[in-house]
């Protein structure tokens, strides 16, 4: 059994009591959203947009810990049977009163938003139905187990039934049915240029410090780190890396980091036909070498992770050694980050039968994160000088690239995997657990890393309703996967880099999201 | 009577690359008012060189670089180029081989012919108008109320031709400078416009300086002909005894390579040779080396020779005086 | 009848020269400023074809580069190395790299060049010498292809066609040949009507014959000004090409690529990156459009004598 | 004298291409697409060894008919036949010699003459490419056609544009007789030369005549060169003949009226300043011809059958044809 108890209420009111100086916040986004519609996109654009404008039943804090939103307490009556509490005295933003109908509605609209890039079906598939007691009080029942359903369920916006029914894409996008419970409402949106908002006074929760906010998207990097040094904007989200000793240099502007849940990795094909493996002359090879894990052991001890981290990314990063980063449900601290050892990494080449090496390829995107046709290079470098020979570095637009990756093209490719759930079962079944469509497991495996006791332990983690068992198990997961299987060569966690005119204060989040309300003025001395 | 234009010693040169090209190397004419003058010369004979170097229209790398202009005792070389354009719109004409030097294709022909009357005379546009109309009835094109309104596009060659011809004459032009004016046009087009330009210089007593390579066309118009050969003017006289009797072998020559001059299918008494480069002139008499009459004495430069009735030639032995002996 | 009288206003000057080349050069040479451009030109040249002897480091071979000497500022030595003009982001000496650089413009500007010279002006001579639906043929699709921005088809190419030289090369040629097909064509059409094409015909030589040893000759002057520029446009293709990610093979860096790997960085100080080989290529372009320029002036049949 | 060349009811439309609003009438059905009947219906026979003039004003159809003969251009109708076999029955060797046998010489002698060859290659390359000699003969068969026109063999390697107008006709000459050729189509061939140059080149034509047996189709505007050289004369206006007949009767008593005033206006040395009295009126569209007889808008004679009926080409005298309905009064 678990319970949620609102324990910050008290905390929250501490900060409302604070005095807004400050009017206007102008912030500088690097992307922006596709749709007003917060059920219109998973993707992590359209979710911080949503944000402002639109509760969850759960929120996470900027550390990615679950938090209550519309829902104040859920508890779990059986294995299959939920019943959730929700925030009474909550309105909508056009003064209707929001309901239990307005959550039901909801959880059943979010799977068939049409057009929908990346849809919320995922968050509701557990779903078997729902059922209302009373205005504020529902029963949902499951299709199975899962100790993460509310969690699940928690990551869809609450929309208006009233305001929404019948409405498309282009009347949220007007406004006209952008009427959510959320700290910001809706004022104009003009794609390609910026957002207006204001604040929501009759919010439930913490009243954000500004009272107007604009978001300006600037996709060019350059640019956005210009508008914040000319005083166009208040502040900005990716800060490119290079820029960060200069900004950070800045006495009128702060820099805030955080590190993310963005794993970067090197993924090693394990499958059968060793798709652009060599020989050191060049032929073709018949085995796949990568198959072996002294060899993934081999090629993971040739790269220098801090050097990486120093010179590429300007110190805006931490070295990985699992899914998860430290601090995040389920990271296992007895995993330590494979160690730069070149002359390791051939004696284990020679033990697993190459001792001259063999020919690899390493490919990569060169527009989807900060300094990845970069990287990629790099990571040619390293195994070059560890004893490979490569026979290629190749970098391509995402698009083609991930399409390519994704039909078993390439034998060592840079990719990366947003862990966005909080916690590292999703990031496993995933990504690591072997590739299983059919079963919606393994779907994000390019590299076909197989091993059926890890599939067998991740799966029953993931259905463990007791969170220290359910860490334990996670924890013996990820030792198995990457001490002892090197599944794929975890690289570094990006870090994010917020820049903002000193006068203002800004919170930064592991989930990568850009919210208005985490800025507040700096304390006046 | 004094002389309309006169011209001593004019030379007109072009300094290429290749050197220095006597175009017009030392051309002497003297024209009275209401005379025609047709100048004959072949390609390269510097005909066309000369009678633009009359109007100031050499472009560089041509220049004048020696002699006298003097048009009704003005000196043209010294005229200010105001002075120049105002003579050559008003009491200077010229007519080109292509009458769409003259003409301008985006205009309508009533624009381009009430413009250029007023450019030179304060005129209401309507008498303008009456004037141009008039005037292209006088060259022979019919209904010209009407065709006043079309675009040069719309005209054939001849009738453009007359077009130009017509704007050339509007302010009553005394002198007419005409080059090779119907080499383009068909034989019976050409006719009807050497008709024409008969009648309308006898009418307004302009004179006229038609340069053709054709002896016959010339003949048929000009009261005076001038023979160029190698930038000079070899001979000049009275049209129907530089006809009949040249004095120069080269004029000579050239009438006995007119193929109507002979008896059918026999072979023309051609001249041998070719026309020497004006860039490299050989001393002495140009024609020389082709001359069947030359002899040592022409290795010098001939004098210019008054042979009678009004005749010159720059030959040191003239045919006619050859035959006197 | 209309027959033309030789015009005399400038006089037939009947010097012989040796060849007809001979007076092009003359006149080419009067611009100093053309002269500088070609010996530009012939310099960066010689120095991509020397590049691997006089390079101080092999800038494609990863084991000779080292990432731990990544983004030294020009004038910089390590007990290894000096690096007259810095590194990159890589560790790659910057000269080294701008010199193979080079040398991978020059070559994919030139191949891409000469193929489409090949391609364009074949297609369109044909069309000028055919007429017909032939030529209505070729010039739609000619049409179609002069419609879309180069570089969007180059885009859509690479996208297509995936990475590397062969295939930039390929791709430039496929959206230049129109150029020269057009160009050709224009030619073409009024030398068809010359009368040394009917005489050819006339003398029963074969189509062939007569198209490429009769007309294709003399359609040239305008193929080599055109040739020239889109030589250099070629090579601001590739780079752009290459800027966008979808050129040439990261490790083995063009112009283009190395001034994108540098851009991202150029704010924070590291000029060095994006300038050199952003001022080289420049240089490369300019050098080669005044050249062009120059022998549009003297190659313009207006001009001929 | 057998008939060398024939041509009978030979005609030659060109479809001019359409500009945007004539098309939308074609579409529309308004308008027919526009062609130009440039040869219309001419019959005309040369025997071996005989100069035929062709004479006419611009746009009559001489030079389109001149080519016709050459093959250089097809005909849209009619037949043609040459020495006595008609071009439909030819075989693939009857053609290519055909073609070798009957060459052209042309006006412009600049642009007739590839400027980017040596007199050499301009000379020597269709009897090679024919197999009519081997190359290695090429230069000593090219020195001895400059010879034989009249050029200094040592400019063989020199190109066109070293010459002057009158020897650059002379390699134009040359280019045509060093495929053996039987039957030359002169088209305007001595009209841009100057007339020191022309008789040169007259001169060189009459040697060439008598000493190849040669036949001609001399195309022309000048009068005088076509009395000078040729046996008979054919007079074209707007795409038909009007009149044939030997050149001395045409000269001394031309029957159709159009050849008078043609005769009558052509400027000739001499004749002392005279006052003209100039045919009326333009030369007619080739695009848009009157009907009935063509002349007939120009015609000092015309009659009321003028504008309707297209007078035959019809012997007015033994080897004398004239197409004009003054002729049908006399009958």
């Amino acid at each position: 059994m678990i319970r949620f108890r609102p324990l910050f209420l008290a905390a929250a009111t501490a900060v409302v009591a604070l005095p807004a100086v400050a009017q206007n916040l102008m912030i500088g986004r690097a992307n922006e959203p596709q749709s007003i519609d917060p059920q219109f996109s998973r993707t992590g654009n359209n979710q911080m947009t949503s944000l402002h404008m639109f509760d969850r039943l759960v929120l996470t804090d900027a550390d990615v810990r679950a938090r209550p939103g519309l829902a104040v307490e859920w508890t779990n009556e059986d294995e299959t049977h939920w019943v959730v509490r929700l925030r009474e005295g909550v309105t909508f933003h056009d003064g209707s009163p929001f309901t239990a109908a307005d959550v039901v509605y909801s959880l059943e609209r979010a799977p068939n938003v049409p057009n929908s890039p990346a849809s919320f079906a995922g968050s509701v598939a557990n779903l078997e139905a729902s059922e209302i007691i009373d205005d504020h009080t529902i029963r949902f029942t499951t299709v199975n187990p899962d100790p993460l359903f509310i969690e699940n369920i928690g990551t869809v916006y609450i929309v208006s039934q009233a305001a929404t029914e019948g409405m498309e894409n282009e009347d949220f996008n007007s406004g006209e049915a952008a009427i959510g419970t959320g700290p910001y409402r809706f004022v104009s949106w003009a794609p390609g240029d910026r957002l207006e908002l204001t604040r929501n006074d009759d919010y439930w929760g913490d009243a954000p410090a500004y009272e107007n906010v604009t978001m300006r998207f600037i996709a060019n990097d350059a640019a956005r780190v210009a508008a914040l040094l000319s005083d166009a904007v208040d502040l900005i989200d990716i800060v490119p890396p290079a820029d960060l000793p200069n900004l950070r240099d800045n006495p009128d502007i702060t820099v805030y980091d955080t590190p993310t849940v963005r794993l970067i990795y090197l993924a090693l094909n394990q499958g059968d036909d060793a798709p652009g493996l060599t020989d050191v002359a060049g032929n073709p090879l018949d085995t796949n070498p990568l198959q072996d894990a002294r060899v993934r052991r081999a090629i993971s001890m040739m790269i220098d992770r801090q050097a990486i981290i120093d010179r590429l990314l300007y110190g805006a990063g931490e070295a990985a050694s699992q899914i998860v980063p430290s601090g995040v449900f389920g990271f296992n601290p007895d995993i330590a980050v494979p160690p730069y050892d070149p002359d390791g990494a051939r004696a284990l080449l020679a033990e697993a039968g190459y001792p001259d090496g063999f020919g690899i390829t390493v490919y990569g995107s060169n527009d989807r994160f900060s300094q990845d046709g970069e990287l990629t290079q790099v990571l040619g470098q390293f195994l070059a000088r560890g004893g490979l020979t490569v026979n290629g570095v190749e970098t391509l637009p995402y698009a083609v690239f991930s399409q390519e990756a994704g039909n078993n093209a390439y034998g060592a490719f840079v990719f990366s995997y947003g862990n966005s759930t909080g916690e590292a079962s999703r990031g496993l079944l995933s990504a690591i657990h072997s590739f299983d469509p059919d079963n919606d497991l393994g779907t994000l495996n390019r590299f076909r890393y197989s091993n059926p006791d890890f599939d067998a332990a991740v799966v029953a983690a993931a259905q463990m309703f007791d969170p220290v068992e359910r860490e334990a198990a996670l924890a013996a997961a990820q030792t198995l996967a990457f001490e002892e299987d090197t599944a794929i060569v975890p690289l570094y966690f990006q870090a994010l880099s917020w820049a903002s005119r000193s006068s203002i204060v800004y919170e930064p989040r592991r989930d990568e999201r850009t919210l208005a309300m985490g800025a507040r003025p700096a304390a006046a001395n | 009577m004094t002389a309309l234009l006169e011209v001593r010693g004019l030379k007109t040169h072009f300094l290429t690359r290749a050197g220095v090209v006597k175009a017009v190397d030392g051309v002497d004419m003297i024209l009275q008012p209401g005379e025609v003058r047709g100048l004959v010369g072949e390609s390269g004979s510097g005909k066309s060189v000369a009678s633009f170097s009359i109007l100031g229209l050499i472009d560089p790398p041509g220049r004048v670089v020696e002699g006298e202009l003097l048009y009704k005792g003005e000196d043209l070389r010294t005229a200010t180029p105001e002075r120049l354009k105002q003579l050559r719109g008003k009491e200077i004409a010229m007519i080109f081989q292509d009458p769409m030097m003259t003409l301008t294709p985006v205009l309508r022909i009533e624009t381009q012919m009430v413009e250029t009357v007023r450019a030179h005379e304060r005129v209401s546009a309507k008498a303008a108008r009456e004037r141009s109309v008039d005037m292209l009835r006088r060259v022979g094109i019919s209904a010209p109320e009407t065709r006043i309104r079309a675009y040069p596009h719309q005209f054939s060659g001849g009738m453009r031709q007359r077009v130009a011809i017509a704007i050339a004459l509007l302010h009553n032009p005394a002198l007419i400078l005409a080059d090779e004016p119907t080499t383009a046009l068909d034989v019976t087009i050409q006719g009807q416009i050497i008709a024409e330009m008969q009648k309308l210089v006898a009418e307004t007593g302009a004179a006229m300086i038609w340069v053709s390579h054709d002896l016959a066309v010339v003949e048929t118009i000009a009261d005076t002909i001038s023979v160029m050969y190698g930038g000079r003017i070899v001979e000049s006289g009275p049209a129907g005894r530089v006809i009949g009797a040249p004095a120069h072998p080269y004029t000579e020559g050239l009438l006995n390579s007119i193929p109507s001059r002979t008896t059918p299918g026999q072979r023309l008494n051609q001249i041998p040779g070719m026309a020497p480069s004006v860039l490299n002139l050989p001393p002495g008499c140009a024609f020389a080396p082709r001359c069947r009459y030359a002899h040592a004495a022409c290795g010098t430069p001939p004098p210019v020779l008054d042979v009678g009735e009004g005749r010159m030639a720059r030959c040191v032995s003239p045919l006619m005086m050859e035959a006197a002996e | 009848m209309s027959v033309a009288e030789p015009r005399e206003t400038t006089p037939v000057v009947t010097a012989k020269p040796a060849s007809r080349w001979r007076p092009v050069w003359d006149e080419f040479r009067e611009s100093t400023t053309a002269v500088i451009a070609l010996c530009v030109c012939g310099v960066l040249l010689a120095l991509a074809l020397l590049g691997p002897w006089i390079a101080p480091q092999d800038p494609y071979d990863l084991t000779a580069i080292s990432f731990f000497d990544s983004r030294l500022p020009p004038l910089s030595s390590t007990p290894d190395a000096f690096y007259l003009l810095g590194t990159d982001n890589q560790g790659r000496d910057m000269l080294s790299a701008m010199l193979y650089g080079l040398k991978t413009s020059l070559f994919v500007g030139v191949a891409s060049g000469v193929l489409a010279i090949a391609i364009g002006v074949s297609l369109g001579l044909v069309a000028a010498y055919a007429g017909g639906a032939v030529d209505a043929v070729i010039m739609r699709v000619v049409d179609f292809m002069l419609g879309f921005p180069t570089i969007l088809v180059a885009l859509m190419m690479l996208a297509i066609l995936g990475q590397g030289i062969d295939k930039v090369i390929l791709a430039l040629v496929l959206v230049q040949w129109a150029y020269f097909a057009r160009a050709v064509r224009a030619t073409a059409l009024s030398e068809r009507n010359k009368e040394y094409i009917e005489a050819a015909r006339s003398l029963g030589l074969s189509h062939g014959r007569i198209v490429f040893r009769h007309l294709a000759p003399n359609c040239m002057p305008p193929v080599i000004v055109i040739g020239t520029m889109q030589i250099a446009s070629a090579i601001s293709a590739e780079a752009t090409l290459s800027f966008l990610g979808l050129g040439l093979p990261i490790t083995e860096p063009s112009l283009g690529l190395l001034i994108a790997n540098g851009f991202n960085v150029m704010l924070a100080g590291l000029y060095w990156i994006s300038v050199f080989p952003g001022l080289l290529l420049l240089t490369l372009i300019f050098a080669i459009n005044i050249v062009g320029d120059r022998l549009r002036e003297v190659l313009n049949p207006r001009n001929a004598r | 004298m057998t008939a060398h060349v024939t041509l009978e009811n030979v005609e030659k439309v060109f479809q001019k291409k359409p500009d945007f609003a004539e098309r939308l009438a074609i579409r529309l059905g308004a308008a027919p697409p526009p062609a130009v009947r440039a040869v219309d219906d001419v019959t005309l026979e040369i025997a071996q060894g005989e100069a035929v003039g062709l004479v006419g004003e611009s746009g009559c159809g001489k030079s389109t008919l001149g080519r016709i003969v050459a093959g250089i251009y097809g005909k849209t109708g009619g037949t043609f036949a040459f020495e006595g076999k008609e071009e439909a029955h030819w075989s693939a060797e009857d053609a290519r010699r055909a073609r070798l046998d009957i060459q052209m010489i042309f006006q412009d002698p600049m642009s007739s003459l590839n400027p980017r060859k040596r007199v050499l290659d301009i000379i020597g390359e269709a009897p090679v490419v024919h197999g009519l000699i081997p190359r290695r003969e090429q230069p000593a068969r090219v020195e001895a056609l400059m010879r034989e026109v009249g050029l200094d063999p040592a400019y063989a390697r020199r190109f066109p544009h070293q010459f002057s107008g009158g020897q650059r006709q002379r390699i134009g000459i040359a280019r045509a007789l060093a495929v053996e050729p039987k039957f030359l189509v002169c088209d305007e061939s001595v009209a841009a030369l100057d007339v020191s140059i022309q008789a040169q080149v007259l001169n060189l034509f009459m040697d060439l005549r008598e000493k190849r047996g040669l036949t001609y189709l001399f195309i022309s505007h000048d009068l005088g060169v076509i009395e000078h050289l040729t046996d008979r004369v054919a007079i074209m206006y707007l795409g038909r003949l009007v009149e044939v007949g030997t050149t001395a009767e045409i000269f001394r008593d031309a029957n159709h009226p159009y050849t008078q005033a043609l005769l009558e206006e052509a400027p000739r040395i001499g004749r002392g300043r005279r006052a003209y009295t100039p045919l009326k009126g333009e030369i007619p569209s080739p695009l848009n011809p009157p009907p009935g007889c063509h002349f007939h808008t120009r015609c000092p004679h015309a009659m009321t059958i003028c504008k309707t009926e297209r007078p035959r080409l019809k012997a007015v005298a033994p080897g004398r044809l004239s197409a004009c309905h003054l002729n049908d009064t006399t009958d």
